[in-house]
């Protein structure tokens, strides 16, 4: 007996589980709570940085204010040495710290992500200069390289910072898109899309790139945290343009000035409250991703809310459970 | 100012700190702090020909030199040298020494010792960093307290600034064995002077003197000179304003707040003024070349915002002729014109200026005249930040009346390059916020500042005419013939505006007197009262006097 | 079935994943015994619930596993009324596991020896060191490897050894039943047949049950004396592994399954397989599991879920035989 | 329907394979050996399965026919070209003809890209000729591996297919290129028993209607007799045994195929397993002897030293061994 | 071995990276740094005096591989000049004075880190779903946020400046004599307490979270359920199986942490005026000290690469698999 239809249908009960699946990746995201708080902290960040010269009350560095007031209905955070009010530096220093931390983050992930998944699919000798020279940038501290770089270059501002930034700090990424595009390299789809001729150039940005998305999203946040702290701590050192307004130079500013013994507090907490928060913000997206990626770290439910979880199940879809041999 | 009732009102603050530290109260009591500036860290280096790389307190704790002449109140005071005479035109030079001191390990100190000095400094040129055998042709002892120099050329300021004032005395029992002295290794092991205090502990972090039992002028009332170290200006208020620190030099924010309120009784700062701050512009760019657009510039700048924003108001705007004031109101020429005695902004006269002078504003609101923009950069020492803080004031000033300024800031090495690449070397800024040297007399400073051959004319100022008073001047010792030669030179630097005047640089000088009285205090203002600077620190440390 | 007490009963036994989009209905209202010494083979496919139901015996399910009805038993004793301190005595020593892949179930980074002395010194009290290594050598020899291979770590044994470790493991507190979770999938055919072999012969020398899981029939068929099938959590058939085949009267689902393996030494080979694929635990078809995939499905497959009936030495749950008599579980 | 009776396409071979070697370096210079100057040959529309333990380099032969191995030694001729050692944009061209089908059906599809995006590419770049436009080629591919309704199936995702389902996908893509010969490594191994038998079929369909020549690998002697017309029995590398389906079944030779037929469950009339050691055959470059020495019942000493060559028993029928039964 | 051989070839490689980078970047730089240190010396400039200094600092003007081969032959006699900043005190010395410092606080730290937050981490993750999972990864985690520098200096303020519970700066007290006393031992402990502090605040996080996630995944393997089943007790389940396995990925880490040691806390060593390297490195920079700034550099670089090789080698002895496999990073 032959062809009693091998055909198989397709459609029997799939639209469903398509729909379920499909979204089930960011519903992860979304229903952590602390990737949603993360989200929205973020948010809140990026609103202000798009629309920093209407928030702003003021132009940042004007120097036209009395100084070293404290918050006030007019200075809402008071205003600095040279009479600068702080809300406004606040504001404008979330755009460029944003723009610094993001754009330093995803372009060492960019980085990283050539270096790692070049060497990881290549393998080869390509693999171990690649590697070496990611293991070298791994092991050296990454603010001691800076300042040593900086020690070269003149009157940095914060882009320029961000770009040093990122250009040290690609390692740690690169290592980890290396392992995971060695891992993927050794998949069969990536042999299938060889034997259909696919370039090496195509292998790598639409077969292997493409299937780190988690990957790459957690290095995006975790390389921003990073970017964020070491951009303020190299403003705090002094190696930024001071002209510059950033959360980093703020602080620098401050401290310079004494904020702190002077009782400024209004100067000072603000930015570094920024960055704490900023930095908290990748940190939860992060962990989000990670429990995307990697469900086994998803927290289970307690062992209470499992039966109670049960129980409303139960109660709102008797007719799909089996019930008791009866009927 | 002190009381004993007092200090126990700051000991109750303290006694938390000492205690926990298991400091002994005792010996604290006789313990001097100082903290000269922010220093990092230190090296061990106590050789006094390594100039400001040896740690404070070599140049003067230890080392000595014949005499000290201050700038600030113009005194002279004998240290080495009991007295000095010019003859032969100015161009012989007689010194009688001490003739009671000695080295801390006991050898009697002579003329040798200053014939040997000398005679190092010409043997290894790279020691003689201030040049001084470019201008000496010999130094001779004459018998055991006398020593006798020959000059090239009569250049008396410079006799008394360098030779007198500005050579540190070395034992020859003990340098002659060492070689080129800039490259001899003292350290706190082997640091042999003749001056007020012994070095006896060193780390990184922090040193100690004790006092010289033997010193001439009778041993010094303070014990212990104690010198810790300070990442940052931060670190360094924190310290002085919880009491830490008894004599500091440190540029303290809101110093009211911070330092005296913390005990109004003891603690007091004074700021003279010191040198003056000035706008260079470099003269070789055509624009800066006229004299008015230096003008507008002038005129457009709020030296007082500058004063009070940038300088949290310790240092004062500058005057048209760069003289600091009052220290150097005897050398102010009493006929000087009202406009040359101090700055008013007028940005209506600035904006009228500089169309007189063909310029019109161009699309940018920037003036210009055949399409060159008066655009600038302006260079200030990254990490400076009150002069950062300047810098930004300045920009948004210029703005106002149509000049355009970027401010540029450079690392210090970077910055100093571009202001002065060395010789035959052209400076290349346009603007730049820099210091003026500082000596005895007006002349220092504008003779390095003006004349062509000036050490510091880094704006390229050239006036055959300026060059011939400075030259008249070193060669006479009667101030009324001085003062009138800097007469001259100060109506040139008020309306030729070779360089543009901002502000008064200030001495930075805080002290608590609880331990200690006998500070240099702005009702007795009797010596430079900064810590930093070595010869007056240490004349004042010695001659402190505890209060009980 | 003698009238010996079964090692193992599973009465009504129901366990769902609690997930985000709803229950997994996994195993579902099983029941089962197990007699000593008896090899009893569960087959199912993939996403059956066949190792939920191991890892239920086990009491071992971690996470958002429930179980939401019914009952194990292990020699009478209800696994789920122990209390964790007694079920960490009495899990091992009278019930064992093998999990399916024997590289993931040792621990890389211990030797073997340690790995055995662990099982054994985790409940024996009173057994020395001494006396747990002697054990460790003779359980070694018992699956026939070179006791020399104590001290080696697992990823230095070939894949069949590596199985034998685990069954060594297994069988050291000689338990009275062993669950055996697809042990030999993984291996090569020849390796695969000589630890079968091998558990059939200690089996035999010592004496416990064991409950064979694997989706592989002719293997079942050879090593159990009776199999029991599962479909989409349920028993659907159990039978004497003797009259598994296609001259037998079959659930649809087994019936299919017999016919989807060519078979190796017959003249003409034909084969065929079922359409549709395994139905979603989430969302169960209503009535019988199979229908929508079964070629001989009426209208009361869709409505109504058969019950377990006997035919013959077989159960079967199916409405094609729901003219014989109903009888009691077995 | 049967397969077994079927007779092998005769004339010329369209893939002949000889004296075939492949070798892998381990480090410090030395090499292993997983193919060893292995030969046969395929006809157009025949299938040969190629059976044998795992690491016995059935996977390599295969990745060296479409060359994505370079054979270190022997030759590979297909159609009358000599593919051993073509490089770039010959192999690139020769893909045209010789396509592959992996094993695990979950990794052989990637889980970012839809079903359509995975043919289209090989559409495109291989049939763009055809003045057929590409998606009515893709719905062509997916009618003919019966993946109905093409529409639906175009647009899913692998995670939204079955495991047969996928390597449906997997053979279209394979398909995609219009090649002559494709190489099926295990491709049901890893499917449940329900399915198998569909993906199975779907290969016989093609080989009868499109006349395409399977390299099957296995290590299942029951689907490996089922589908393949002949039966290459590896070990160690090396061919132990290679016979038509049936007689190798029914008249094994070797003790090795004999070991392998003992050891399949589901054989009705297998007696015990003969005692040998579980040993894994050396692959080093170098070696001597017969690969199955260490395991063989009937080993002596002439099998340590001495290689036994692949003598034909009948037509068809050839075995390396000593001491053959 | 052939791992042994593997690292050491890695070691070698890069350490020589190191040394040709360091000869390198001053020569790229611009400017002329013999006389922005005489520039420090408001004076006249004698030509003759500059040309000493020049040569003094090592800046001849032979041809480049000269300059390398001279260059190399005195960093392997310990001949890495003189420092601008403190001439002519030698870079070495300056070094030497404060290495100790940074190794003993930073590495005292970051091993309390290591372990600390390792066993937090093990223990959030074997109770999974529990409060002290729920709140101790979100505080650390804002702890890892916060600015370090902006913390140290807030700490000082309150616990120094306001409540003089702590030292707002140094090593060390200034009554003290360093050396082997108890004095200076319990002082310096004393004053590291905030640096250690703030230093464990912001590095924490990484090994909590990280040892969680590996300790999540490992419990879902099979061994980890298997030892359970056996009837493993609970510690030894942790510990020897579960524990045990999440380490290794976790060492990469730890070494780079390791390594990071004497160069990867310059802000807290800047903030606490705390007299270690990365102080030094802060200081030089700021003070343009380039043969300063090129001897902590490789210091840094040739402690981290050495650390690194050693780590690697720890992880050779951890893991059995490696000892075989050769390298895997
Ligand atoms: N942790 C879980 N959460 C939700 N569903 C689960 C979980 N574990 C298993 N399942 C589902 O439960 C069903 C039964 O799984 P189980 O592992 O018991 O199948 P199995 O018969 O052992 O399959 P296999 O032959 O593949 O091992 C499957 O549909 C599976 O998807
Ligand atoms: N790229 C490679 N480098 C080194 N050795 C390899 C490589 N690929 C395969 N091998 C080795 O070659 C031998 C044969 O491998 P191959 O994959 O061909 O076996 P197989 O018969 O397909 O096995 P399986 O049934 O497990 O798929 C094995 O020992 C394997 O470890
Ligand atoms: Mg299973
Ligand atoms: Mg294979
Ligand atoms: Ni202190």
């Amino acid at each position: 007996m032959s062809t009693q239809s091998v055909a198989v249908n397709t459609t029997a009960n799939t639209p469903k589980q398509k729909a379920k699946r499909k979204n089930s990746a960011l519903q992860t995201f979304f229903k952590n709570p602390r990737s949603l708080v993360g989200v929205i902290l973020f948010g809140l960040f990026v609103v202000i940085a798009i629309f920093a010269p209407l928030i702003a009350p003021y132009n940042p560095s004007s120097t036209n204010f009395n100084m070293l007031q404290p918050p006030s209905a007019s200075h809402i955070f008071g205003t600095t040495s040279l009479g600068q009010d702080v809300f406004s530096q606040f504001i404008w220093g979330t755009r460029a710290t944003l723009i610094v931390g993001i754009g330093a983050g995803v372009l060492s992930t960019i980085i990283a992500v050539l270096i790692g998944v070049t060497a990881g699919y290549l393998g080869g000798v390509t693999d171990s200069i690649l590697n070496a020279i990611c293991n070298i940038f791994l092991v050296m501290p990454g603010l001691a390289l800076l300042i040593i770089i900086e020690s070269y270059v003149n009157n940095s501002t914060p882009y320029m910072n961000g770009l040093i930034i990122a250009l040290t700090g690609w390692a740690w990424g690169a290592r980890v898109m290396r392992s995971m595009a060695m891992t993927i390299a050794s998949r069969d789809y990536i042999a299938a899309a060889r034997l259909s001729g696919a370039s090496t150039f195509r292998i790598i940005l639409f077969e292997i790139v493409p299937n780190m998305t988690s990957v790459i999203a957690s290095n995006v946040m975790y390389a921003c945290l990073a970017a964020v702290l070491a951009e303020s701590g190299l403003a705090y050192l002094g190696f930024e343009n001071v002209a510059s307004t950033s959360w980093g130079t703020m602080l620098y500013w401050s401290s310079q000035n004494g904020a702190m013994i002077s009782g400024a507090w209004w100067w000072f907490v603000p930015p570094g409250l920024g960055i704490a928060l900023l930095g908290t913000s990748f940190a939860l997206m992060n962990f989000g991703i990670d429990q995307v990626t990697n469900p086994r770290l998803r927290t289970s439910r307690k062992k209470k809310d499992v039966q109670k979880l049960l129980k409303e199940l139960q109660q709102s879809q008797t007719k799909g459970v089996s019930t008791d041999g009866g009927q | 100012t002190t009381n004993a009732s007092n200090s126990t009102s700051t000991s109750g603050n303290q006694s938390v700190t000492t205690s926990a530290s298991q400091g002994s109260a005792s010996t604290s009591s006789a313990v001097l702090t100082v903290a000269p500036n922010v220093t990092g860290s230190f090296a061990d280096n106590f050789n006094p020909f390594s100039g400001t790389n040896s740690v404070d307190g070599t140049l003067g704790n230890i080392y000595e030199t014949m005499f000290y002449f201050d700038n600030t109140t113009g005194k002279q005071f004998d240290l080495l040298g009991k007295s000095f005479a010019f003859s032969n035109g100015g161009k012989t030079l007689t010194v009688q020494l001490q003739n009671k001191a000695k080295w801390t390990d006991g050898v009697p100190f002579t003329a040798n010792d200053v014939v040997f000095t000398f005679e190092s400094l010409k043997k290894y040129p790279d020691a003689d960093t201030n040049g001084i055998w470019q201008q000496l042709v010999s130094v001779k002892a004459q018998g055991k307290y006398t020593v006798v120099f020959n000059f090239k050329a009569p250049n008396i300021p410079f006799a008394e600034q360098y030779v007198l004032g500005g050579t540190y005395i070395v034992p020859q029992h003990q340098w002659s064995k060492l070689g080129d002295p800039a490259k001899a290794k003292i350290t706190h092991a082997n640091a042999i002077g003749t001056g007020p205090f012994k070095i006896s502990y060193f780390s990184s972090q922090d040193y100690k003197f004790t006092a010289n039992e033997q010193y001439y002028g009778g041993a010094p009332a303070v014990k212990t000179l104690n010198y810790p170290a300070f990442s940052s200006n931060s670190s360094a208020d924190l310290a002085l304003a919880s009491g830490e620190i008894q004599y500091a030099g440190i540029n303290i924010p809101d110093i009211q707040k911070t330092f005296v309120a913390a005990d109004p009784k003891h603690n007091h700062y004074y700021f003279p003024p010191n040198n003056p701050v000035e706008l260079y512009p470099n003269l070789r760019n055509p624009l800066l070349a006229q004299l008015s657009v230096r003008e507008a510039i002038s005129l457009a700048i709020d030296r007082n915002a500058l004063s009070q924003k940038g300088e949290t108001g310790y240092e004062q705007p500058a005057v048209p002729t760069s003289l600091v004031l009052p220290p150097q109101k005897a050398w102010l020429d009493p006929n000087l014109p009202a406009a040359d005695k101090s700055f008013t902004v007028n940005d209506a006269k600035a904006v009228k200026l500089l169309e007189a002078a063909g310029f019109k504003k161009d699309k940018n609101g920037i003036f210009a005249k055949g399409g060159q923009e008066l655009s600038f950069n302006l260079l200030t020492v990254s990490g400076w930040s009150d002069w950062d803080e300047d810098a930004l004031l300045i920009k948004q000033q210029l703005q106002k009346v149509g000049i355009n300024v970027n401010v540029q800031q450079d690392q210090y090495t970077a910055y100093y390059n571009s202001i002065d690449p060395g010789a035959g070397q052209t400076p290349h800024f346009d603007l730049a916020i820099s210091w003026t040297n500082t000596g005895p007399t007006p002349y220092t400073t504008y003779y390095d500042m003006l004349d062509s051959n000036g050490s510091f004319n880094i704006e390229g100022y050239k006036n055959p005419s300026l060059d011939a008073v400075f030259n008249k001047f070193a060669a006479t010792s009667s101030l009324s013939q001085q003062k009138q030669y800097m007469y001259q030179v100060e109506r040139v630097a008020a309306e030729q505006l070779p360089v543009i005047p901002l502000l008064d640089g200030a001495l930075w000088f805080e002290y608590n007197d609880a331990k200690f009285t006998g500070f240099s205090t702005q009702s007795n203002l009797w010596i430079d009262p900064s810590p930093y600077n070595y010869q007056s620190a240490a004349i004042v440390m010695d001659r402190l006097k505890p209060v009980n | 079935m003698a009238d010996n007490k079964p090692v193992l009963e599973i009465e009504d036994l129901s366990v769902a994943y609690v997930t985000g989009s709803g229950l997994v209905h996994a195993v579902n209202d099983v029941n089962l015994k197990v007699y000593p010494n008896e090899i009893v083979g569960l087959i199912g496919e993939s996403g059956s619930g066949k190792s939920t139901m191991a890892y239920t015996i086990m009491r071992l399910l971690k996470g958002d596993a429930v179980v939401t009805k019914g009952r194990v038993k292990i020699l009478g004793q209800d696994v789920y009324q122990l209390s964790k301190k007694e079920l960490r005595q009495f899990r091992w020593s009278k019930m064992a596991m093998v999990f399916q892949s024997a590289m993931s179930a040792l621990n890389p980074v211990m030797t073997v020896e340690t790995q055995i002395l662990d099982a054994l010194l985790s409940h024996r009290k009173d057994m020395t060191k001494e006396q747990a290594r002697a054990r460790a050598r003779e359980l070694m020899e018992l699956v026939r490897i070179d006791p020399k291979h104590l001290k080696s770590y697992p990823h230095e044994l070939s894949g069949g050894m590596r199985q034998r470790v685990v069954i060594a493991i297994a069988i050291a507190l000689n338990p009275a039943l062993v669950i055996m979770d697809e042990p030999t999938t993984a291996l090569d055919v020849v390796v695969q047949r000589s630890i079968l072999d091998e558990i059939r012969k200690i089996q035999q020398e010592v004496g416990f049950a064991i409950l064979f899981v694997s989706h592989d029939f002719s293997l079942v068929a050879e090593l159990a004396s009776r199999v029991a099938i599962m479909y989409a959590g349920r028993i659907i058939e159990v039978t004497p592994s003797d009259l598994l085949h296609l001259q037998e009267k079959h659930h649809p689902y087994t019936e299919g399954l017999l016919k989807a393996i060519p078979e190796l030494t017959a003249e003409d080979v034909t084969i065929q397989g079922i359409g549709g694929y395994p139905p979603d635990l989430q969302d169960l078809p209503s009535g019988c599991a199979f229908h929508p995939r079964c070629p001989y499905a009426t209208d009361i497959c869709r409505r109504v879920r058969p019950e377990k009936l006997a035919v013959g030495d077989k159960l079967i749950e199916c409405h094609l035989f729901s003219e014989k008599e109903l009888v009691s579980h077995v | 329907m049967s397969n077994a009776t079927k007779t092998p396409a005769t004339g010329t071979a369209l893939l002949e394979v000889k004296d075939l070697v492949v070798h892998f370096p381990i480090g410090q210079g030395q090499f292993i050996r997983p193919v060893d100057r292995v030969s046969f040959s395929i006809g157009p529309g025949e299938v040969l399965s190629l059976v044998g333990e795992s690491g016995s380099g059935k996977s390599t032969i295969g990745k060296a026919l479409v060359r994505m191995i370079e054979p270190a030694g022997g030759s590979i001729i297909v159609g009358g070209r000599d593919v051993t050692h073509i490089r770039g944009r010959e192999i690139k061209e020769y893909r045209k003809e010789a396509q592959m089908v992996f094993q695990d059906p979950f990794g052989s599809l990637n889980p970012t890209r839809s079903i359509e995006q995975h043919l289209a590419f090989p559409v495109r770049k291989y049939r763009a000729n055809k003045g057929v436009s590409v998606s009515e080629q893709i719905d062509e591919l997916l009618t003919k591996v019966g993946l109905t309704p093409v529409a639906e199936t175009r647009r899913k995702f692998p995670h939204e297919l079955s495991g047969g389902q996928r390597q449906r996908v997997a053979i279209a893509r394979a398909l995609a290129v219009n090649p002559k010969f494709i190489v099926a490594d295990e491709p049901i191994s890893m499917l449940d028993v329900s399915i198998r038998a569909g993906v199975l079929k779907l290969m016989n369909d093609l080989r009868n209607d499109l006349n395409l020549a399977f390299l099957y690998i296995t290590h299942d002697l029951a689907s490996a007799r089922y589908i393949g017309n002949r039966i290459m029995v590896l070990y160690g590398g090396k061919v132990m045994e290679t016979a038509p389906s049936a007689e190798l079944i029914k008249a094994p030779t070797h003790p090795y195929t004999r070991l392998l037929l003992t050891a399949t469950p589901g054989t009705r009339h297998r007696g015990p397993l003969p005692e040998t050691s579980n040993s894994a055959p050396n692959l080093l470059e170098g070696r001597k002897g017969c690969p199955f020495a260490n395991r063989c019942p009937l080993v002596t000493d002439v099998c340590r030293n001495e290689e036994p060559p692949l003598r034909e028993l009948s037509s068809g029928h050839a075995v390396a061994c000593h001491h053959p039964a | 071995m052939r791992y042994f051989l593997n690292r050491l070839g890695f070691l070698i490689l890069s350490l020589w990276a190191a040394v040709t980078l360091n000869f390198i970047l001053p020569r790229l730089m611009p400017g002329n740094p013999a006389q922005a240190m005489i520039a420090k010396q408001a004076g006249n400039i004698n030509p003759s005096a500059l040309k000493a200094i020049e040569q003094e600092l090592g800046l001849s003007n032979g041809p480049l591989y000269q300059q390398y081969f001279q260059y190399l032959g005195n960093l392997l006699t310990g001949h890495w000049g003189s420092s601008f900043q403190y001439f002519p005190t030698s870079v070495v010395s300056i070094i030497s004075n404060s290495l100790p410092w940074t190794i003993i606080l930073l590495g005292v730290v970051t091993i309390i880190a290591v372990v600390v937050g390792t066993l937090v981490g093990i223990l959030i993750a074997w109770r999974r779903g529990g409060t002290a999972d729920n709140v101790i990864p979100i505080v650390t985690m804002f702890g890892q946020a916060i600015p370090s520098f902006w913390l140290g200096l807030i700490c000082i303020y309150f616990f120094g400046f306001i409540h003089h519970w702590f030292p707002m700066a140094h090593g060390s007290g200034d009554d003290v004599t360093q050396g082997y006393n108890l004095p200076f031992i319990t002082s310096a402990i004393y004053h590291s307490i905030l640096p250690a502090f703030v230093v464990f605040v912001g590095s924490i996080s990484g090994w909590i979270i990280g040892m969680r996630n590996n300790m999540m995944t490992t419990l879902g393997e099979d061994y980890v359920v298997f030892a359970e089943a056996k009837g493993v007790p609970t510690r030894r389940l942790i510990f020897s199986y579960a524990a045990r396995n999440a380490l290794l990925p976790q060492l990469t880490s730890i070494a780079i942490a390791l390594s990071s040691i004497i160069g990867g806390q310059i802000l807290i060593e800047q903030v606490f005026s705390y007299p270690g390297i990365g102080y030094g490195l802060t200081n030089a920079v700021s003070s343009e000290d380039y043969p300063l700034i090129q001897g902590m550099f490789l210091i840094i670089a040739v402690t981290a690469l050495v650390i690194n090789f050693i780590v690697d080698m720890l992880y050779g002895r951890l893991d059995p698999r490696v000892r075989r496999r050769g390298a895997t990073s």
